[in-house]
């Protein structure tokens, strides 16, 4: 019988994707790293340690939570797994922890991570407060002036916040300034990456820190007496909490389902290369040179997307879809008007395809289990701003 | 072994301590220029970085460079056009990140390399592990993959590099991405290391930045590489001649070694 | 044996403290929900349904985190009730189910609601939209300008806000006029009151919804072999979260410690007086009229408290202490750099007064469970601003 | 009986049709010279509102007027001191919030009032669960408690209220706060539920706003009492003689009835 999401190849492979492609400097973490992860994976302590801090910390087990007044509306089951509880306020601290214990067993005292909007960066911040680690986060410098509150947050949780100046000076630039720096200082330092993307063992090691919340969703779907779902969705950025989500249901009857910002769609409209250590589908010119992502929502504005969904793609074990910048608007006043969650636009995206596709590509009478994979405090003043101006 | 093993070899052979100095290819119309001034003023063979928009091991002047070229419109192919006309004698390595390659397909660029008479290349995202396809495509047209070894790699990993190699060993000086620095690093132990396992050329780069650096590195090392110091000095506004009179520099200093 | 937080009199009395001073139109009303909530209280099929949504949507249980960093700094042992990771970010959302649910059994289909900064309106927008009520918001005008992301996130949820133009424009006023709106609208319309004030039954109602934060934490503090703590600690506002704490921990040996801000504690400088239906501690001038309070936390920016404090206080059985502002910010500040937890300013109370009195008031040694009561994104602007003009 | 009971008793017996005009005590240096107006105009009795910081039961156009007078720095005691010497003949109830009577201390409270030469009180938040220990101290000084009936108010509790307040029965015409209202609301149910219960006199309140109003009023209750529209002009720069017009016509308005 064939199953899916199993562990990649010896040098990181999903089939032909992932893989690692980073300088010969970083090699020796990138396989300390990996070495660290399969050992303290297997064992029960580090396994307690890691659970622990998520149930006690970190606010696991999350609910899942029935939405009476849409599924009404849409003719079908409509379930949510609420990684807005979780601390930091999205599915990015139960990767960030997994990280931080691990930075400690490798007995090393400091951790830098990349962010875009933010969330990966407070969430590492936090992690790092907790543990008593070290933590710089690297940051595109538009993205420090459009998010400056959250260059606070992390001040405040004693991160430093380095803006950087290069290249389009947003996400993608952020995580090759955090590499550039890792090469000089991987002795002390782990780079904490912020989803399931980069160089072998990071989109594995990362899926499954994330799997948590899909283990947990199908055990409590079942414990509920709904089963296996019909399909599950979640919005796809690096694909982490998409990652984390269909690892719980991948050898199951579930269709899984991912969903990008239009204008970032890196299965939809990308072709496959190498970046940030991966191969990968990327957002790419003519001749080569990867492009800017664009979103309404920061965390989705990435060209790339993480080497196993390519992968799950490339086997149609999943799909992949996109929903617009305006769908997505529509989706988040939907869900807050209707269940009193404010999702973050990220999500927003995974709720705009099943809103549009409901009764479509969603048969009625479905039961769909979408991953909420944050809330939307942080985006509320700039919709806000966007619904204004429209209006 | 390729035709780049044979003449950098032969330039050991004969004594010489190899001067290898760097250019962004497509930072302005007369970049050809800035290498036959480098190659008149006594370099040994010249890197080619062939600019992307995302230069995870390059520091912030080349990256500033690589997005000056990019600018103005180059791209992997049109870099190589222009180099097919230059005939300077020495050979050519070109420097870039895998997807370039992976982009236009390894077969088709390693054809195009050869055909603008590049023999080596140097692409730093590339590890061992995942060099197999390049490095067959590469060897079929005779370009030479140039691996580097940095002051982290194991012993045990460094006879691996070593052995596959060509051209030269890249021993990276320091922990760190191209750019300036105050210090000669770990230069000699890496290049020490490399020397345990095998006898390959091996030259120094990152960070050698004056030509006191360079006459350090040359002291122990078949060659070194110069790269942010002279890429500083073009975006300065210094031309040919600025670079004709740096590339000198280094020259005597190496050769006093 | 004596025992302490029983339910209050049949005329809503706590000792001399609580009763009923409404204008006698609110009175049917007052009397009515008296006897909704006592036959809801009782009925398994209520508590069910009240459990179920606070689990499944509210996020309950909340975790008990123990402080490993700031408990070696100040000598202690620390643990915080976690609020924060409650739906909304505040203990409010315990409250607000109960009474949206508690609107539906009166057959009522909207509910009001007052608010200073902004967590009570949220949290009864968010309980409205998941049941299907209307709700409207009454909040002071300034308290809209100042938390103008609140009043749109109110407005998301589908609420309506009403800025309160009278007297100080700020809580106190938000509470007078959702009062004089409800004598408007009794019949169909149920005044959803955020803390453990107002006329009988809201003081006992409230705190009886709110008490499964105590309940939970007593048990979960038992199940790790923690029992008992030496005290237990809360900022007191209304008083509502306090009130939850107290309440599983009433009939213990801990001390029951309430954190008041420096200008709005109503135990420390107040009277007893009469205002918002009931009688309590007030702050008001010499001649009786009501004074505004001031804080730097919105929340507790309220010149009286809840009557079952103020008997507790009178009894001796509850503690009451205030921290000044400066205390405050310092305090947020420091749990966020070693504990990575950014708390609301209203929590930093409690906090502040901790870390002030560990090794004084409270013995080295001791075991100190905190209430938690919210997370402080809200404040985190205002905290930026605060500390650039300072620096 | 009180007093209160006794003079609105014989107001009645004598068959007229009492007008009870209010008053923001303080709200200006002339307001006695406001009452005495209404006293020349025809009221029966004055309603003096005595401001508080927090008017739970006060519409907007009260609420300002008790803003402005507080900022004088009215205080229940200074409206007492200046009523000590205003003798206009007719009754004086105090209406106001209980906190004030709560912190002066009920006894001095009822005995400063009675000072004053008031005869009654309204605390629209002290309703008949609370009342005991108020009405005990102003029974002492022969002040009578005036409770209202709402329209939301069940029979039962109706005749609870109408057993125990003094001097009238307060009917509140509408489910709101003091304020204009543009119809009678439901006066007459109101009142004619108090009535099933007792014989007191029954006024109504609580958005009269004009004589058409206070007549149609004054056709089934004893008496009618009006606020906010008198509170209202004196806001908008009327004085004392505006005060005796529209009083004037509400008595011939209510005369008419
Ligand atoms: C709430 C939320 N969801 C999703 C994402 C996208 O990341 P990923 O695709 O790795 O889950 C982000 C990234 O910032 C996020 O904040
Ligand atoms: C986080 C938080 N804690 C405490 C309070 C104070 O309320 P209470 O005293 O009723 O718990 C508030 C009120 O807004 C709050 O938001």
């Amino acid at each position: 019988m064939t199953t899916y999401m199993n562990d990649p190849d010896a040098l990181g492979h999903f089939g032909s994707f992932g893989g690692r492609f980073v300088p010969e400097a970083l090699m020796p973490a990138c396989l300390e790293l990996e070495e660290a992860f399969r050992d303290a994976w297997a064992d029960p302590t580090f396994l307690d340690e890691y659970h622990d801090l998520l149930r006690e910390f970190g606010g696991r087990p999350t609910p899942v939570t029935y939405c009476d007044r849409l599924s009404q509306n849409l003719g079908i089951e409509l379930f949510l797994k609420r990684e807005d509880l979780a601390h930091t306020g999205s599915h990015k601290i139960n990767n960030v922890i997994g990280q931080a214990l691990l930075t400690k067993r490798m007995g090393k005292s400091r951790i830098i991570a990349e962010t875009g909007a933010g969330q990966h960066g407070v969430a590492s911040a936090t992690a790092a407060a907790k543990l008593g680690l070290e933590c710089t986060v690297y940051m595109g410098e538009l993205d420090t002036q459009r998010q400056a509150l959250n260059v606070f947050r992390m001040e405040l949780l004693g991160a430093t916040v380095r803006p950087v100046t290069s290249g389009s000076k947003t996400l993608k630039d952020a995580v090759n300034e955090a590499m550039r720096e890792w090469v000089t200082c991987v002795d002390t330092t782990h780079y904490c990456l912020g989803s399931v993307m980069g160089p072998h063992p990071f989109p594995w090691m990362v899926r499954e820190f994330q799997s948590i919340l899909g283990r947990e969703a199908a055990s409590q779907l079942d414990e509920r007496g709904v089963g296996t779902p019909d399909m599950v969705v979640a919005c796809v950025g690096g694909g982490s909490n998409a990652a984390g989500l269909f690892a719980g249901f991948a050898n199951s009857t579930a269709r899984l389902i991912g969903v990008e910002a239009a204008g970032g769609s890196a299965i939809g409209i990308g072709s496959p290369g190498v970046l940030h250590g991966m191969r990968s589908m990327l957002i790419q010119s003519d001749v080569g040179q990867i492009e800017e992502a664009h979103s309404i929502s920061a965390g989705l504005d990435y060209p790339g997307i993480g080497p196993e969904h390519a992968f799950l793609a490339d086997i149609a074990r999943a799909e992949y879809y996109s929903a617009s910048d305006d769908e997505v608007l529509d989706a988040l006043q939907l869900l807050s008007r209707l269940e009193g969650i404010i999702p973050a636009l990220e999500t927003a995206h995974a709720l705009a395809w099943v809103f549009r596709e409901a009764g479509k590509l969603i048969p009625s009478g479905s039961t769909v289990l979408v991953n909420l994979s944050g809330r939307g405090d942080k985006d509320v003043a700039q919709v806000l701003d966007i619904l204004r101006s429209q209006s | 072994m390729t035709s780049l093993d044979v003449e950098l070899r032969s330039v050991r052979d004969g004594g010489r301590k190899a001067l290898v100095p760097y250019f962004v290819a497509g930072l302005s119309d007369d970049w050809p220029d800035h290498v036959r001034a480098a190659v008149h003023a006594g370099a040994d063979a010249v890197e080619i970085g062939i600019p992307f928009s995302d230069p995870m091991m390059d520091g912030v002047v080349i990256q500033e460079a690589a997005d000056i070229a990019l600018r103005r419109g180059t791209t992997l192919l049109s870099i190589l056009d222009e180099l097919s006309t230059l005939d300077v004698g020495v050979p050519l390595v070109a420097m870039t990140y895998y997807n370039l390659f992976h982009h236009l397909g390894l077969e088709r660029s390693a054809g195009a390399l050869r055909a603008a008479g590049i023999s080596g290349t140097i692409v730093p995202d590339l590890p061992i592990e995942e060099l197999g396809s390049w490095q067959s495509a590469c060897n079929d047209q005779d370009v030479a993959c140039v691996l580097m070894v940095a002051p982290s790699t194991p012993l045990e990993r460094v006879e691996r590099v070593n052995s596959l190699s060509q051209g030269f060993v890249y021993a990276s000086a320091r922990m760190a991405v191209t750019g300036a620095a105050s210090d000669g690093g770990h230069a000699a132990d890496v290049v020490q290391r490399v020397r345990l396992s095998g006898d390959k050329p091996v030259y120094v780069g990152i960070g050698i930045t004056t030509p006191k650096q360079a006459e350090t590195a040359a002291g122990f090392a078949d060659g070194v590489i110069v790269g942010t110091a002279l890429v500083q000095r073009l975006l300065g506004g210094e031309g040919a001649a600025g670079v004709e009179a740096f590339v000198g520099e280094l020259r005597r200093a190496i050769d006093a070694a």
